[in-house]
């Protein structure tokens, strides 16, 4: 029973196309107040794109940041489902190390920089520890909480009709965690993206797009800044959008009839 | 199938919720249980279909323990209970499946039961798609095919409106007419008992023990009560209930204990 | 062979390591050799204590504090004298060291050798404590861009930043510590276990880079073929008042003002003493044991005797 | 209706210390078994930290790091609330806003960093604005979706009983997006605090935590890394739990009776 | 105070709603308005109370036009309508409060009515914290301290045990006696509609029209209705039910029509 002024049907792509334009245009009105050198519009940093598209440093940038995301977030993922329902097993020390998670959540992920880049030195691995410690959290949190709010009566009522615990877990258990475990993982997703590009533009190893971004930022090429900008913003909007978004409507189809 | 209650106790904690409770039900046999609200009826329900143990005494079924659940007694639940993750054909298939009927055969017969309670049509809707009563309607049709020997309701027809609740009963009675199970019916509506039941059993506050019993068997099952005001009489007054207009003030000194 | 990889910044400090790779000298040596970039040699530092780096030219003062605590590192060559100059826009009205109190600067990362010798000789000498001066840590090109935008007063700089800086922005020189407090201030860095188990290995490469010095020295013009557009992107440099420099000018320019040398000598090793004495006293050197530090602890310097520099 | 499983009463701070006591336990035995210089212990941690406290220094950095937050944080509630609301009273631009809010999100903080610089240069004033905008859109889009979700029953109400235009803001809006907003402001904090540690330790400007931890790290001092480490986690808990939990409970003082 | 509906059409968009209606309803009368789901008595209700406007037509107190909601005018919502951040106490006592009466005599007099609907002892409570029942009944209070000339109810004792419901009717009752209001009330409680109105209107599926008129003004009010067999079996069968047991088939043909 809301206020019922939400916006329905074909007006959402309308808005969300005007919310680009929106932002497109008060950037150039920006670009168009200030020198170029501190400021450039739209053209050439889509020039810009096109080029480096072509010449494929992009690529590198772009798959090297795509294997550390895509590791990261997957081993947390994977330790986050299986970390959480263990936990649910678990009954007071549940309560303990959902603490744990809780307090070391509130340390901002790239703090661990410089303590990962002592302990292994520079490369990949560090990298990818900081951007899986910033999906861990929120994946297990979310599996954790999601398995104690199983509604009891769903419960009751499976095995009133008979159900075995396998039954139970995979007719009951599962189908109800979805909508919590889905929203953890977008959750952990956007940590880890956020991860991602901090500790690329802080530690200097490897090509990444955050990597990128603040080369071009110490050599003053605000062309390079705001393109790099542009693909980091694009592609987590892609990938929220079109991966994530697609397989939350596939898995909870039944919310959205 | 037949279901005895032998000294039956039940605690939660220090809260004593049943106490010494004694009673044999028949096939082919309504009972309706009323009382005050908390007064432990749905916890009898619940010890009856398997799914809370005794503090002491035993439940038997046909000279068996009950001990856990078991598809021969079902309960419907007095909150809502299907699964918002199936449609409603689905959610009564489920019942049969948990038996390991074929899906498509288990599909089938639930389509059956969905138009005997007057949901055809409604078969591929989601729960949070149709009305509270559609809803109730669905459940009772999940209890009813499974064909149980026992059958436990907790306020089935209580989210209902007039006409479909009067409809239901319909579908009720027919049931135990043709499958004579052994039907346990808790409900806050007197007249309901009166017309379903065969017998009536009035239950004080908690801990729940039966303050009267009332044999109905004999008469012809009609929505005119008017046979049965001095039964209807008394179990009012029995459940605190001055028929008659009484002065305000013992009306809410009555509210308020 | 195992590749050997070399650490380096993008300065002029580090050129003997790049031309050894561009000149191939690496190579006549038998090396094979992958060149590494850092940001800043507190970077550098990290990739060599974490294997991932065989061997770096970098600022002495980044082995000291990392040896102090516990690291096992080994300096085993020199590179090149500091060379650091503090320029200031015409504008600020700075003229002496004096009057930075209360400007802004922007120098290197704190924990950096520049910075140390910032902070440590050129502040302190001129009686400006901490928080007189408004210290920055930027990168070298944002230095550069933070001249021409005006956005700092002052930047405390190294070739070839501090030539093409003075090309391109209203900035005048006031100060050089070359000349005033010259020391050590890039040396070749390793750890003791790849020294260990490498020792050929590091050793052809203090070769390569001492030919590579040699070039250097002897034929600027020639390096500075090999190396410009390290420091330079576009071909030429826009310049204020000399129109558009071809950037093999600038660089050859810059080399020019270097002194590289593979040696370090007795009087480096006091100052390389003295200064960390200096960074004991801001914090940033600290022995377990509260002892002063002694850097000859860190020194291996086996491969300058057997060649006899 | 949970599983009936969570914690409560005297447990609950148990779990806390319980949990805090097991960090420090895998910290100690991680110590044990690398060496010193990669891994110090809790004793030369808690060390450090006293004497960095006697001495000074660490006031310097505390100082510089909350002035910044307050600074950024403050702005952006202020602004997030004012914007919230302003946008509450238009119709379908609102949507366009909260479009354009969702896609700049999407974007790490960190990423605006070298743009800041480049457009402000360093100092104070980027890392402000950065810390600000990681606020600003959490706190914005709860004050924007909570006006939406004011339920339509408590205006009619209000209005039936005669309530003023400024009345039913204050009485009816004003309580009923409090939850969010504040959920929102916590939100904003998380944001506000990991932008922070994160851009001081990318920008080499003044005193700070996360330049503390950067420069510790940068000298290969782990026992500074570990110590700044353990202020950045306590600070945050301390904030969230004292000075934001608090400002909740008694704001939402009716949710917790 | 008369309330007078002068050929009132009400439309949502395309669906009619309400058709031609007209009627008038005088001080100290009670009229039970019953009729199917959704045909349109809520809509009747929040009309006359002046939340929805006609599409055409009009509605008149004492021959002034309702353009607005008015505090003589007072309406129970069907759904609940209290505010959660507010005590019982305090919820009633908003209704004094939007018409200016200080704080301190609005709770005295709050504190009464919670008294008159059995509720003393819980004016410090939350909604939250007491029973769906104790929620309706302080609505009612909220609705009968306004001392409104019309009194809208729209099924206000829906949600109440009999015992409640019972013993809040007399309430109602008393009131009705001493104020005298004109009360309209929706029930979906044919014996309820008996026992309370002096006049039963019955309404048509959607859009509502009057399918007949009941007068019970010169009866004895009792809950005995045997008097009344005649206009119940009438009523029930308007209502599209038959009293006699009816076949399956047809049972269901009506459900799922
Ligand atoms: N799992 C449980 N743990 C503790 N107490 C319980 C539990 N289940 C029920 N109770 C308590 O037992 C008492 C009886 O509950 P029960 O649900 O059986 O009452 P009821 O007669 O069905 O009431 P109603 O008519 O309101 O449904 C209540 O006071 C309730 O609080
Ligand atoms: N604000 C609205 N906008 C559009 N349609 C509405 C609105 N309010 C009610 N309706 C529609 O008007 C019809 C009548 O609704 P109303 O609530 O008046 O029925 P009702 O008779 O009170 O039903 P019930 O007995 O279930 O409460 C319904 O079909 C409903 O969907
Ligand atoms: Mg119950
Ligand atoms: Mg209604």
């Amino acid at each position: 029973m809301s206020n019922g002024t939400r916006i329905g049907g074909y007006k959402k792509p309308l808005a969300v196309v005007l919310a680009i334009a929106f932002i497109l245009l008060v950037w150039q009105l920006v670009a168009l107040t200030l020198p170029d050198f501190l400021m450039p519009g739209i053209l050439p940093v889509l020039e810009r794109l096109s080029e480096s598209v072509r010449s494929g440093d992009f690529y590198a940038g772009l798959m090297g940041s795509l294997a550390r995301l895509g590791t990261g977030y997957g081993i947390a993922l994977a330790c986050g489902v299986a970390f959480g329902l263990l936990a649910a097993s678990l009954n007071f020390f549940r309560e303990v190390l959902r603490n744990v998670i809780v307090i070391l959540q509130s340390l901002p992920s790239i703090a661990w920089v410089p303590l990962f880049l002592i302990v292994w030195g520079f490369g990949n691995k560090p990298m990818i520890v900081v951007v899986a410690l910033a999906a861990f959290f929120p994946a297990a949190l979310s599996v954790m909480n999601a398995t104690e709010s199983v509604h009891k009566v769903h419960i009751s009522a499976a095995r009133v009709m008979g159900a075995s615990p396998w039954g139970l877990v995979r007719r009951v258990y599962l189908p109800a965690v979805m909508p919590e475990l889905i929203t953890g993982a977008q959750l952990a997703f956007g940590n880890a993206w956020r991860a991602l590009i901090s500790v690329e533009m802080l530690v200097d190893f490897g090509k990444g797009l955050g990597r990128s971004l603040s080369f071009s930022g110490d050599t003053g090429d605000m062309t390079g800044v705001m393109a790099n900008i542009l693909v980091i913003a694009i592609l987590a909007a892609l990938i929220d959008q079109l991966v994530l978004e697609r397989i939350k409507h596939r898995l909870l189809r039944y919310q959205y009839v | 199938m037949n279901l005895s209650f032998s000294n039956v106790y039940k605690q939660f904690g220090s809260l004593s919720v049943v106490d010494n409770f004694s009673a044999g039900f028949h096939s082919g046999e309504i009972v309706a249980l009323v009382g005050p609200s908390g007064s432990g009826k749905s916890t009898l329900l619940h010890m009856a279909a398997g799914l809370e143990k005794t503090t002491s005494g035993t439940i038997e079924t046909d000279a068996q323990p009950v001990t856990k659940p078991d598809p021969s007694r079902t309960l419907v639940f007095q909150e809502h209970a299907l699964y918002p993750w199936l449609t409603l054909k689905q959610n009564v298939a489920m019942a049969l499946e948990f038996q390991h009927v074929a899906r498509k055969q288990a599909y089938e017969r639930a389509a059956t039961w969905l138009q005997r309670v007057g949901l055809d049509g409604f078969e591929n809707y989601y729960p949070h798609q149709v009305s509270g009563g559609m809803r109730q309607r669905a459940a009772l049709a999940r209890a009813f095919i499974a064909e149980p020997e026992v059958l436990l309701l907790d306020e089935p027809f209580g989210a209902l409106d007039a006409l479909t609740r009067l409809s239901l009963q319909d579908v009720l009675l027919d049931l135990v007419e043709q499958a004579r199970p052994t039907v346990l019916l808790v409900t806050h509506d007197v007249d309901e008992a009166l017309f379903l039941a065969d017998r009536v059993m009035v239950f004080s506050a908690r801990p729940a023990t039966v303050l009267k019993e009332f044999n109905l068997s004999h008469r012809e099952r009609s929505h005119d009560l008017s046979d049965l005001a001095a039964e209807k009489r008394e179990i009012l007054s029995l459940l605190g209930i001055a028929v008659k207009h009484e002065s305000k003030s013992e009306q809410s000194d009555k509210l308020a204990a | 062979a195992d590749k050997l990889k070399v650490g380096y910044l993008r300065v002029m400090d580090d050129a003997q390591a790049i031309v050894a790779q561009e000149g191939d000298f690496y190579k006549k040596q038998g090396l094979d050799t992958e060149l590494m970039e850092f940001k800043s040699g507190t970077d550098l530092i990290k990739a060599i204590v974490g294997g991932q780096v065989d061997v770096g030219v970098l600022g002495f003062t980044n082995a000291i504090s990392w040896a102090s605590r516990g690291a096992d590192l080994k300096v085993v060559g020199g590179a090149q004298r500091g060379y650091h100059s503090l320029l200031v826009r015409d504008d600020a009205g700075i003229n002496t060291l004096a009057d930075l109190k209360g400007k802004t600067l922007a120098s290197q990362s704190q924990g950096s050798t520049a910075d140390t010798v910032l902070r440590g000789v050129v502040l302190k000498g001129a009686d400006l404590k901490e928080g007189d001066v408004n210290v920055m840590g930027v990168s070298p090109a944002v230095a550069v861009q933070s001249l021409v935008g005006n956005r700092v007063n002052a930047a405390f700089l190294f070739e070839p930043y501090d030539r093409i800086a003075q090309l391109v922005a209203p900035v005048k020189q006031i100060y050089e510590v070359g000349e005033s407090w010259p020391f050590p201030c890039m040396v070749v860095i390793t750890s003791g276990k790849v020294l260990e188990s490498r020792k050929d290995d590091i050793w052809k490469a203090l070769d390569a880079q001492q030919q590579a010095i040699e070039l250097l020295e002897n034929k600027p013009a020639e390096a500075s073929k090999l190396i410009a557009q390290y420091f330079i992107a576009e071909p030429t440099l826009k310049t204020r008042k000399q129109g558009d420099l071809p950037r093999e000018t600038v660089i050859a320019d810059a080399i020019k003002t270097q002194e590289f040398t593979s040696k370090v000598t007795d009087k480096d090793i006091e100052r390389m003493t003295e200064l960390a004495r200096i960074m004991e006293g801001e914090g940033s050197l600290k022995t377990k044991d509260g002892k002063p530090f002694d850097v000859n602890t860190v020194l291996d310097l086996e491969w300058q005797k057997a060649r006899k520099l």
